[in-house]
């Protein structure tokens, strides 16, 4: 399975990569940062194929998808 | 930097090609402008016409395509002064000429050239105001030069008086920008900037040009440069070259980062351009004097009204038997305050000739303030003071 | 007319000066007329000839303004062997007046005993014959013999020279005229420059 | 932990210090579109074997302006409100072979820096321009801009604006740009393909990217990306169901004379006469 990084330092919790993420792989989470922001979190990562599509959307480089060999 | 950026950099290719050779030529004081910003390494020109500074731009049209250089002709002054800044920070030497309505326009461009301490060239050629004013000479700029832009910032403003003296002055303007990383101002007026007159080009081994002090020389990596840091004068590194520069205008830490603001930063950041500039006066600024040994009464003067004054001093010397000296301003700002000091002593009468009611009469009388009895304005609006004009005053307050 | 190009690359390397000629203190001239002339162009002609091929000093300046192209114009020529500091007219020593309205504004500055160079069909009121030595060239006429109204500033030049020539040498002037003027008519304008130098008579009075 | 890709090519620290987070908004499309354009940079450097020191980023004054100040680790400028174009030709006249990015704003090319950006167009000087439509004066606090639609309440039109919108777009065409097309955040892919084709144009390429501006338009981030996606419309379906909307995709790509190009056979001209003689 994939593994999600969110970026806690840069995170503004905008969910934007929760909306857009193709495979419902992502969700808000109870946690805030540092600066009161919600933060992201995974879901099932099951159907993450890695389309990078929430990196590529995220406004503050704070989510990464590293891809796991299985 | 890559070979491709090497080819194209307009500022190292063809250098010293097509330059004036040395020997004697009958030129315009705007076209002299133009050949010692050639002979200084200028290799862009942006400019928009007005008059009377439009003959310098159409010069520069016909010459840096010779020398390899670029000219364009912008859509209005803000844009031309802009256009210096990118210019600048791209490695080349930059001019823009303009008159007093178009240097009002290019304040805000100033004034974030010396925050961001962009070098640069500005040549004024002064014209009558307010409003449309007229298009003959002037000096009403001398105060806007100094105070015109926003901020608390100097700046360096020099003021020719011959066409000789266009040529030395905009090379030495384009060698204090690069010196002391600031846009430095030509103040020039109409009579300078039309007259023709003998010019002289020294052997070009003569002639000293300095350029920018860089990083790449000092042995300072792209990982710990400070573009405005490592010295009072910060070397610089132009775009393209590998160092990554984010250039700002906003107050800033030593190496542009803006998140750290406290009002500690921001008095080190401005209190040291202010320092850069009024503290290095003494380097900066020149004065010319004459007749001033002892003088009882002194004539002090700048820019082409020194010619005329220089005319009046020595009439009222032979003629009128009277004590007169002789002092130009070579520099108006910074103003040399300490040097006039050290200079002048005690007198009864100073006479401040300008073409304006009366505008570097305030720095003088504040730097001079205990050392004379009156001091007296002779502003002439639009028109160079005639010998007798000047004459008829000296007489009027000495006798 | 225009300067025919600009910096020539021999230029500069140093001139062979003409035969040794007096020596000024301040001599004045001033050339008036209206836009369109040439008065600009001998102005110019004049300074560089004194400057470069004469090794003198000389100022050249003109009127600026709207009326230098069309209506009033003038240009001034400052010549002396010492330092020139103020650049402008202060008492002139030549007037070269080609129009009514330029010989009435300028004619106050002209010296008493001063040189008054002027195209008698341009002129409706003569001036005093006896307060300066006057000139008399029909430059228009001249100038339209041989080839337009555009040549007028090199016949009253060459009807000048003659006046002129304790201070000047005529192959300074030549060679002036040959810098400034468009290639093409440099034969032309030298033409110009002899017939008024051969016409020119002193105007004596009755 | 893994990092974001893009993140190499910012600045997280300084030599003296802390640079990042951004300092936009939550949720702010001027983020989104800073990635976009990092995608398009990146592909473009591998593919093209452009080095890093050629890129040159130039931005204006206002929010748009921010993704220069101090964040990318590239030769970037954070210069003056408006005049940003001016600036890059400045920088293209001393050095022809830069690859100017240009972050601007729907205030800073439709408003101040209007002249500019016509003139920029019609000369084709050699940048590619993205502005960063947001409907609105983010920075200084939700006014008007030349690029609200009309009846809009801003905190300068309390009673709605009363002026027609500009269409920077077809005043780009129309000016003389090379390449000239619209996208919104929401269209991410487009985005960077269109920045690429400006990369590698020869002249002014200008794509405007409409923007969401959470704060100002008091909607979630995610809901204002839907409403981009709702209120706009491919060229090539416009007549289907046109009606109220804004038109995206590419309006013109043409191959024109750049002033760059033009400039170089002038110089050229005077090398000639100088190995004749």
């Amino acid at each position: 399975m994939n593994k999600l990084w969110i970026d806690e330092r840069y995170c503004k919790g905008c969910l934007i990569c929760v909306d857009v993420c193709p495979a419902k792989a992502i969700k808000a989470s109870k946690e805030i940062n540092d600066w009161g922001y919600i933060l992201p979190t995974e879901d099932d990562m099951n159907g993450c194929k890695a389309c990078g599509l929430c990196e590529l959307m995220c406004p503050d480089f704070a989510i990464a998808i590293e891809e796991v060999d299985e | 930097m890559s070979k491709e950026m090497k080819a194209n950099n307009t500022n190292k290719r063809l250098h010293n090609v097509h330059l004036l050779k040395p020997g004697e030529y009958y030129l315009q004081g705007s076209q002299a402008c133009i050949e010692g910003a050639i002979m200084a390494g200028c290799r862009v020109y942006g400019g928009y016409p007005i008059t009377p500074a439009s003959e310098i731009m159409e010069y520069a049209s016909r010459r840096l395509p010779q020398v390899g250089g670029r000219f364009i002709q912008m859509e209005d002054e803000i844009a031309s002064a802009s256009l210096l800044i990118g210019a600048s920070w791209g490695g080349a030497k930059a001019l823009t000429a303009t008159s007093s309505p178009g240097f009002s326009l290019m304040q805000e461009a100033i004034s974030i050239a010396i925050m961001s301490e962009t070098p640069m060239v500005i040549i004024d050629v002064q014209r009558p105001g307010p409003g449309q004013g007229y298009i003959t000479a002037s000096q009403e700029d001398v105060m806007q030069a100094r105070w015109g832009h926003h901020g608390e910032g100097s700046i360096i403003a020099l003021a020719p008086s011959s066409v000789q003296e266009m040529f030395d002055m905009t090379i030495e303007a384009f060698n204090l920008s690069e010196q002391w990383r600031t846009p430095v101002l030509v103040m020039a007026e109409e009579p300078v900037a039309h007259m023709r007159e003998r010019l002289l080009i020294p052997p070009w081994n003569e002639i000293e040009i300095i350029d920018r002090k860089k990083p790449q020389d000092l042995g300072i990596m792209p990982e710990n440069y400070l573009p405005w840091g490592h010295d009072i004068v910060a070397p610089m590194a132009n775009w393209g070259e590998g160092y990554s520069v984010n250039f700002v205008a906003l107050v800033h830490l030593e190496d542009g980062n803006i998140t750290k603001y406290s009002p500690q930063m921001h008095y080190d950041c401005i209190e040291r351009l202010f320092r850069k500039i009024e503290g290095n006066v003494n380097e900066i600024a020149r004065i010319e004097t004459k007749f001033l040994e002892g003088c009882k009464n002194l004539v002090i003067c700048y820019g082409c009204v020194a010619r005329t004054a220089m005319e009046a001093v020595i009439e009222a010397r032979k003629e009128g038997g009277l004590d007169v000296g002789y002092l130009r301003l070579i520099t108006l700002w910074p103003f040399p305050q300490e040097r006039l000091r050290d200079i002048v002593g005690n007198v009864n009468t100073i006479l401040v000739p300008e073409m304006n009611l009366g505008m570097m009469k305030h720095p003088i009388t504040e730097a001079l303030r205990d050392r004379f009895q009156k001091i007296v304005s002779i502003p002439s609006l639009g028109v160079l003071h005639s010998p007798e004009y000047i004459l008829s005053k000296i007489y009027e307050e000495i006798r | 007319m225009e300067s025919s190009g600009f910096i020539e690359s021999e230029k500069g390397d140093g001139y062979e000066r003409g035969d040794e000629v007096s020596h000024i203190e301040r001599y004045e001239i001033r050339i008036a007329g209206f836009g369109g002339q040439g008065v600009v162009t001998i102005g110019r002609i004049l300074g560089e000839a004194f400057t470069l091929y004469e090794g003198k000093n000389s100022v050249n300046t003109q009127s600026y303004g709207p009326e230098s192209r069309g209506g009033a114009c003038k240009s001034e020529v400052v010549v002396s062997d010492g330092e020139i500091r103020y650049p402008n007219v202060r008492k002139a020593d030549v007037l070269i007046a080609l129009s009514q309205v330029a010989l009435e504004a300028y004619i106050a500055d002209l010296k008493e005993g001063g040189i008054l160079l002027l195209d008698p069909n341009s002129i409706k009121n003569m001036p005093d014959r006896h307060k300066y030595q006057v000139y008399e060239v029909p430059a228009l006429e001249i100038a339209h013999d041989i080839g337009g109204a555009r040549f007028q500033n090199s016949v009253a030049l060459g009807a000048l020279y003659p006046q002129i020539a304790h201070i000047i040498n005529e192959s300074s002037l030549l060679r002036a005229i040959s810098e400034n003027v468009p290639v093409e008519t440099v034969e032309i304008n030298i033409e110009a420059f002899k017939r008024g130098m051969s016409y020119v008579k002193r105007d004596e009075g009755k | 932990m893994k990092k974001h890709p893009m993140l190499k090519y910012l600045k997280e620290e300084g030599p003296l210090g802390q640079r990042m987070p951004l300092i936009l908004c939550p949720g702010c499309g001027s983020g989104q579109i800073l990635n976009y354009t990092l995608h398009a940079v990146d592909r473009i450097m591998n593919k093209d074997k452009i080095r890093k020191e050629n890129f040159l980023f130039i931005s204006g004054v206002g929010c748009s302006a921010r993704l220069t100040s101090h964040y990318l680790n590239f030769d970037s400028a954070w210069t003056i409100h408006g005049r940003t174009l001016a600036i890059a030709t400045g920088s293209l006249l001393a050095n022809p072979a830069f690859k100017i990015i240009v972050f601007t704003g729907d205030g800073d090319t439709g408003s101040i820096g209007g002249n500019h950006f016509i003139h920029a167009c019609r000369r084709n000087i050699d940048v590619t321009i993205l502005c960063i439509n947001n409907g609105v004066y983010g920075m200084t606090g939700g006014q008007v801009a030349p690029t609200t639609s009309v009846g809009t309440i801003t905190t300068t039109t309390p009673y709605g604006n009363i002026e027609e919108a500009f269409d920077l777009c077809k005043l780009a065409e129309t000016a003389g740009a090379s390449y000239v097309a619209r996208w919104t955040t929401a269209h991410p892919h487009q985005v960077i393909k269109s920045i690429m084709k400006g990369l590698r144009k020869k002249g002014t390429a200008f794509i405007e990217i409409l923007s969401q501006c959470p704060v100002h338009n008091k909607l979630s981030p995610v809901a204002m990306l839907k409403k981009l996606k709702e209120n706009t419309i491919q060229i090539s379906k416009e007549k289907e169901s046109g009606e109220g909307k804004s038109l995206i995709g590419e309006f013109c790509d043409l191959d024109k004379p750049e002033w760059n190009e033009s400039y170089q056979k002038l110089i050229d001209q005077f090398d000639h006469e100088e190995g004749k003689s």
